[in-house]
């Protein structure tokens, strides 16, 4: 094999399983072959695609972040909590000019990003647990600004990125591959990037090289944290409602995109173009999933199933390439 | 009437993060506050296994009554029985604390699921002149609501022969994936006449989907009438939704521990075993004294 | 003073513990403008210590540190980078998963406009390559090479980083002795650049060949400061390990006879053994009472033999078997229960470092101590046993193993298998950076254990230790066995000439 | 200090964070420091307690067990799935005698172990994403089984387990207590407990020790989904129901439980001591709030923040440790 190909393969592989999926929903169903559906397909993954890049990042450096869908939660509430909301929503909250709003809830996403890579890198406690805990602050927190209650309003910024069109195209999905497009680049392109590579692949190394570990590991974090923060607000604002746990089923979703996609918890391998792929992976299996007749309680096993054989032909394709 | 001296008395509900158990609460402390009660909740954060140590707690301690809602049937069983053997009158409401052959709670108010899911239906159907393509979105297939609101969906398209049912998959009263199951029914089936949620709050993300689609021609029917979603029927986003009156259900368990308490009502003689507290089906004409009422804890 | 510029680097008082363990007392440094400095010293005297302190990895030391006269305190590898110090760590320090020419830069990717050049760096990696005598494809995955590569690769980086001054801790031991020589030609032609160097090794000829100076070290003080050309190694040897030093230099230089015993019982039998690429076709028999000596250079598939030896890699074809039953080990443990022992080449991976002493002796025989329960008090009883036996300092069984010297912690490592002496027992670089005296006990212990009926295979790249172990001696060359050496006198320049 | 003393760091330091909970709880509130809410906390953390015997196994080898929760579930299920149910259940089950049930169902979780541990050591998943991949088909085996209704019967014995009580006992915290002993003695006096430690203190050097690391990881990771299984039978018989997503939230307190009392994540230090007092901490937290006078929304941040306290001090009491 050449040395092209082989350090294609982690992608390959992913990607295959991506083929298959299509090839079969395809044949299975009449309605999920469109163009519409495509488009549906790619808002569906823009939330998660939001939060995967910073997830990516974390996962790059083989460190963790569970906290991702509290702080998206956070955010997207914090966001609205500082709108003026209709008067049937029964919330005490403090409207703010839109501007103000947004700067707002992004400084809290990063005061919470902050607390992460603290923890993380000056007290020495494993992200892991770290955002374990995070997680569960960033609930409270939820919880005390909306008190039970569900808003609907949110900066017209917000509302126009998460749920506006332009030229037809979800700009949900364009700020989606904004985000995807920048991690990548930051990632091949910049000193940064390589570091994040080099701190996940041998973290002694980086530091005997010079690069400042603690750093890029609690930049890593941070930028993790606004990630979800951005997709949280966005995503208030395409589902029309912030509350309670409204994102919580992101956290696994997210992790699975990254993993599934080929990018190794262990650090130092993968990539945003991994992402992609992973994102594809799901968002077409619970978007098939929902084109064919199939009984609901069989869907989650069979979804269980197919993310497990995903993983095991990933794994397997990397040990052809370590070992070819 | 009001209690001489105040009394204490513990509720529970499934989970405050949702909006009806919220606005239950602040029913529950407003009458409890006219009928001379202090009430310390004890919230179930819509987890089983955290309402039971939360009732479990509750159980060791001394109330005068005890409302509680379960989010999960059967699992407080022990608890429950725990207060009622201490002489405790405890309260059911909404949902079932275990089937009601299994232990003797004090009264069982509820809504009946199955009347508000025809009820809706039916507002639906008879402004499509029983003729269309409909889609029922459902809650979580485990919960006793869900299950009683497809039922009374069921009975009714069941009646029509021009009503087509597309689908009727579960959203698991989750709004992201509300979202997505509705996008892919906007493509998949370019005529929808009318739309049945489980509840509001998945109606309005939906109606956020069919929005952004140029598709607000769909009738939507809702449950719960929270004031949103009256809102929305108000103002024409939503066609219709019944009232399941969280007010009516969290005040009445105030008046009847109150009732128990200072009257000596007893289960079965002064107060029936089981409640029904049905609300109205909301649509443009009452949608306003129905916000009224909501607002000063009536329904 | 009187010296016209102030020397690149000087330390004065150093001193620097661990706990309660002082590490350096008190040490003066001074390395001078375009001199290579070599320093040698037993294993724990305190030279990495040193070169972490002046690389910026130890931040909190006492004492005080100069350069170019100017006084420094250096916390994070960064400033001391900065500053032109650049360091070749004693374990390889790369990124497997990035390319090679990644790891030539690393950490220093070069930019336009703030972007990374992919173009440049390939090309600067290739020509930078080229300079060390290496031929690879810059593109390649790091991971994919040989470790001597890898090595070499790293040093490419601090060599090429323009770094003014070079430390450089034990970066011959995993090279082939001609790509030492590349090296040696690359060193000089920094130094004649006016750089210095900083060259610490336990192959004191290396030593002696390549320094200007040469500094001795001993239990945390520096010991002496000499011109090279002015002492030999019997002097570095007095100075290391303060006692005699004939009989150490004895068994490490020359010639020695070879004394196979050809009618003993073959114990481990191996036939046509291959695996991947690493070694291909090896057919070896080892006797009871014999120690095998296997002589390659790195990357010639030793490594991967001894693994396959223990089941930790699986053969593609061939057959082992012990006293002639055949054995197909698909675990170590499977190997270990037929009677094969191993000690690896690296002691981070082979030894557990949190643990009580006791405890890393006692592992491998737990299952014959009590099938089920496990007996602490006979576990320490034996333990006790070893810890004499093998003059193990400190002489406690409780003491956690990380607090133990390297050399004590090797012998720990060897003890594990003497309980219930192993019939085969495989040792990969039993002296990997070990100083003279600690290599001395080794070659004690395993000429001890042959003479108890045991059959030892011993693979090295060392010459010296293969030639003061072994018994008979092969050699590997490319994955394949090339040579023989048995019942004749053997050389080390002969060993080398097979290789 | 001492060499014993600073041993007992590990257990000391979270032992301290619970006497200071006891003590605030104690003198906040009038209810708390009561016998019988003490044998509240004790039931409630008797399900916990017996997941987290199998999980402090598990992460003692530095891996992670995602699906505990999810293996409880269907284990739960299964067992009611094989037991008679009342009419009113409207479940196509399979009615079996109570021994045939209770051997069924463990049966069931075994196998989910097995399929666990064979990605883990023969497929070579890392453990994180395998046991995510296992947490979703439990899910989907669950509602399978049960399709959205609920049970309520399980077999005599389960029942008794769960529910009983014996000299006034609750039976489940007598069974939790058995587990916790025998968990401890099987780590501290066993040979496979040393294996344990050692392969979790560095897997290379116990592989080249011969220790058969593969099985010493399987079986852990079996030993984790037979702990659930047991805790999700008796916990079904507890809560008086079987029903999807029941045991959801005990994922993250059983995480939370070892890791809290000391159980480093990287392996190797640790034990059921450690899980004990882990154990308590999380209970006499969950259990002291509901006793004091709190905005009910305010509670989930509380919780929060406590965690992150006693991580940070476990932190640093560690390194306090090692550096001595
Ligand atoms: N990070 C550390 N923590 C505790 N003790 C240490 C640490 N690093 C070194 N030591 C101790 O300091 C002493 C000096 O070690 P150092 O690594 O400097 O020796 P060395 O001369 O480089 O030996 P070698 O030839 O084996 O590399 C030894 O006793 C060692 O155990
Ligand atoms: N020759 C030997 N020298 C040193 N240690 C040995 C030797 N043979 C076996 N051992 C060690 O003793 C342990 C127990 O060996 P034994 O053959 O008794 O295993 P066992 O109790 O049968 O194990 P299992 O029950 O897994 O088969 C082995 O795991 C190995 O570490
Ligand atoms: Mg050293
Ligand atoms: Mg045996």
């Amino acid at each position: 094999m050449t040395v092209f190909l082989r350090n294609q393969m982690r992608i390959i592989a992913p990607f295959a399983t991506l083929i298959v999926l299509v090839a079969f929903f395809s044949l299975t169903s009449r309605s999920f072959a469109s163009l519409d559906n495509a488009a549906n397909v790619l808002t569906q993954i823009s939330v998660t695609g939001i939060i995967a890049v910073g997830l990516t990042f974390v996962i790059l450096c083989a460190e963790i972040d569970l906290s991702v869908a509290a702080i998206a939660n956070v955010t997207g509430i914090a966001v609205a909590y500082f709108t003026l909301q209709e008067g049937y929503v029964n919330i005490a909250n403090v409207p703010l000019p839109g501007f103000a709003a947004i700067l707002l809830a992004l400084l809290g996403c990063f005061m919470l990003g902050l607390v992460n890579a603290a923890g993380i890198t000056l007290i020495g406690i494993p992200s892991f647990i770290m955002t374990l805990a995070m997680m569960q602050i960033g609930a409270g927190i939820s919880a005390l600004l909306v008190r039970g209650q569900i808003a609907y309003a949110v900066p017209d910024l917000v509302s126009l990125l998460g749920a506006g069109r332009v030229a037809g195209i979800p700009c949900l999905v364009l700020v989606a591959a904004a985000f995807l497009l920048a991690g990548h680049l930051v990632l091949t392109y910049t000193r940064f990037g390589r570091y994040v590579y080099m701190v996940g692949g041998n973290r002694e190394a980086a530091e005997y090289a010079g690069v400042n570990v603690r750093l890029v590991l609690g930049a890593v974090i941070v930028i993790s944290a606004m990630c979800s923060g951005v997709a949280g607000m966005l995503g208030v604002a395409h589902f029309g409602s912030a509350q309670q746990n409204e994102f919580d089923g992101y956290l696994l979703d997210a992790i699975a995109a990254v993993v599934v996609g080929g990018t190794s918890l262990f650090g130092g391998r993968g990539g945003i173009g991994n992402t992609i792929i992973g994102l594809l992976i799901l968002g077409v299996l619970n978007n098939g999933l929902d084109h064919i007749q199939i009984d609901s309680f069989l869907k989650i096993l069979i979804r269980g199933l197919i993310l497990l054989a995903a993983l095991i032909i990933n794994v397997y394709v990397q040990k052809v390439r370590d070992s070819a | 009437g009001r209690s001489e001296k105040p009394l204490k008395a513990a509720f529970s509900n499934a989970g405050l993060q949702a909006t009806w158990c919220a606005q239950g609460k602040a029913a529950a402390e407003y009458w409890g506050k006219l009928y001379n009660v202090d009430v310390t909740w004890f919230d179930g954060q819509l987890d089983a296994v955290k309402q039971r140590a939360a009732v479990d707690n509750m159980a060791s301690q001394k109330w005068d009554f005890v409302a509680i809602q379960a989010f999960g049937i059967g699992t407080l069983t022990q608890p429950v029985q725990k207060m009622i053997d201490g002489g405790t009158p405890v309260i059911d409401m909404d949902t079932l604390i275990a089937p009601l052959e299994k232990i003797n709670v004090h009264s069982f108010l509820a809504p009946d699921n199955e009347f508000m899911g025809s009820a809706v239906t039916q507002a639906l159907v008879a402004k499509l002149g029983g003729k269309g393509k409909v889609i029922m979105t459902q809650g979580a297939l485990g919960h006793t609501g869900a299950q009683g609101r497809a039922k009374g969906f069921n009975a009714v398209v069941k009646q029509y022969p021009g009503i087509e049912v597309l689908d009727t998959q579960p959203a698991d009263w989750d709004v992201t994936k509300v979202a997505r199951l509705w996008e892919t029914y906007l493509t998949k089936y370019p005529q929808i006449d009318a739309a049945f949620f489980h509840n509001d709050d998945m109606a309005l993300a939906a109606y956020n989907v069919m929005k952004a689609r140029d598709r607000t021609n769909i009738l939507i029917g809702g449950v719960d009438a929270m004031p949103p979603a009256i809102n929305a029927v108000a103002d024409g986003r939503m066609f219709a939704t019944v009232r399941n009156p969280s007010c009516r259900i969290h005040g009445g368990a105030i008046i009847a521990g109150v009732a128990a308490v200072t009257a000596g009502e007893k289960a079965g003689s002064g107060i029936p075993k089981s409640i029904v507290t049905d609300g109205p089906v909301v649509t443009k004409e009452n949608a306003a004294g129905m916000l009224w009422m909501q607002d000063h804890f009536l329904i | 003073m009187t010296e016209e510029a102030a020397p690149p680097l000087e330390l004065r008082g150093i001193s620097k513990s661990f706990g309660g363990v002082a590490a350096l007392r008190d040490v003066d440094f001074v390395l001078r403008a375009g001199e290579i400095h070599g320093l040698v010293g037993e294993n724990g005297a305190g030279k990495s210590t040193l070169m972490k302190i002046i690389a910026g990895l130890h931040g909190q030391y006492d004492g005080r540190m100069a350069i170019d006269g100017r006084p420094v305190h250096f916390r994070s590898p960064r400033e001391a980078l900065a500053a032109g110090i650049g360091m070749v760590h004693q374990e390889l320090s790369v990124v497997p998963d990035l390319t090679v020419a990644e790891n030539v830069y690393l950490g220093q990717q070069p930019t336009k406009a703030g972007i990374v050049d992919w173009r440049a760096m390939v090309d600067g990696a290739r020509r930078h390559l080229a300079d060390l005598g290496i031929d690879v494809d810059p593109r390649a995955r790091m991971g994919s090479l040989a470790i001597g590569l890898q090595q070499l690769i790293e040093l490419a980086r601090v060599l090429f980083s323009g770094a003014r001054i070079v430390i450089l801790d034990e970066p011959t031991s995993a090279l082939s002795p001609p790509e030492v020589q590349r090296l040696f030609e690359v060193l000089r032609g920094v130094r004649a650049s006016g750089r210095s160097i900083v060259f610490i090794s336990h192959f004191l000829d290396d030593v002696l060949a390549i320094s200007d100076t040469v500094t001795t070290f001993r239990n945390g003080r520096l010991i002496a400061t000499e011109a090279a050309g002015s002492i030999d190694k019997g002097w570095l040897i007095q100075r290391m390990i303060g006692r005699g030093h004939e009989e150490l230099e004895g068994s490490y230089t020359g010639a020695i006879a070879l004394h196979s015993k050809p009618d003993a019982a073959v114990v481990l039998g191996v036939r046509g053994l291959s695996a991947g690429r690493a070694f291909a076709d090896v057919s070896l028999d080892v006797r009871a009472g014999e120690v095998l000596g296997i002589y390659g250079f790195m990357g010639c598939g030793l490594i991967e033999l001894a693994r396959t030896l223990f089941g930790k890699l699986r053969a593609d074809a061939g057959t082992m078997s012990i006293d002639g039953k055949t054995l197909r080990p698909r675990s170590t443990a499977e190997a270990c229960r037929a009677g094969i022992a191993f000690v690896p080449e690296s002691r981070r991976s082979m030894l557990f470092h949190t643990e009580p002493v006791y405890k890393n002796m006692s592992i491998s025989v737990l299952g014959r101590i009590g099938r089920l329960l496990l007996r602490p008090s006979v576990e320490k009883d034996i333990a006790r046993r070893h810890v004499q036996s093998l003059s193990i300092r400190p002489p406690t069984v409780e003491t956690l193993l990380g607090s133990l010297s390297g050399g004590n912690q090797q012998k720990v490592a060897l003890a594990k298998w003497l309980t219930w002496p192993p019939k085969v027992l495989v040792l990969s670089e039993p002296t990997r950076g070990m100083d003279v005296g600690a290599k001395e006990d080794v070659v004690r212990i395993v000429k001890g254990l042959r003479d108890q009926g045991m059959g030892v295979v011993v693979l090295s790249t060392e010459p010296e230790t293969v030639l003061s172990l072994a018994d008979r001696i092969v050699v590997m060359k490319k994955g394949r066995i090339v040579r023989e050496f048995a019942g004749e006198t053997v050389s080390k320049d002969q060993l080398l000439e097979a290789a």
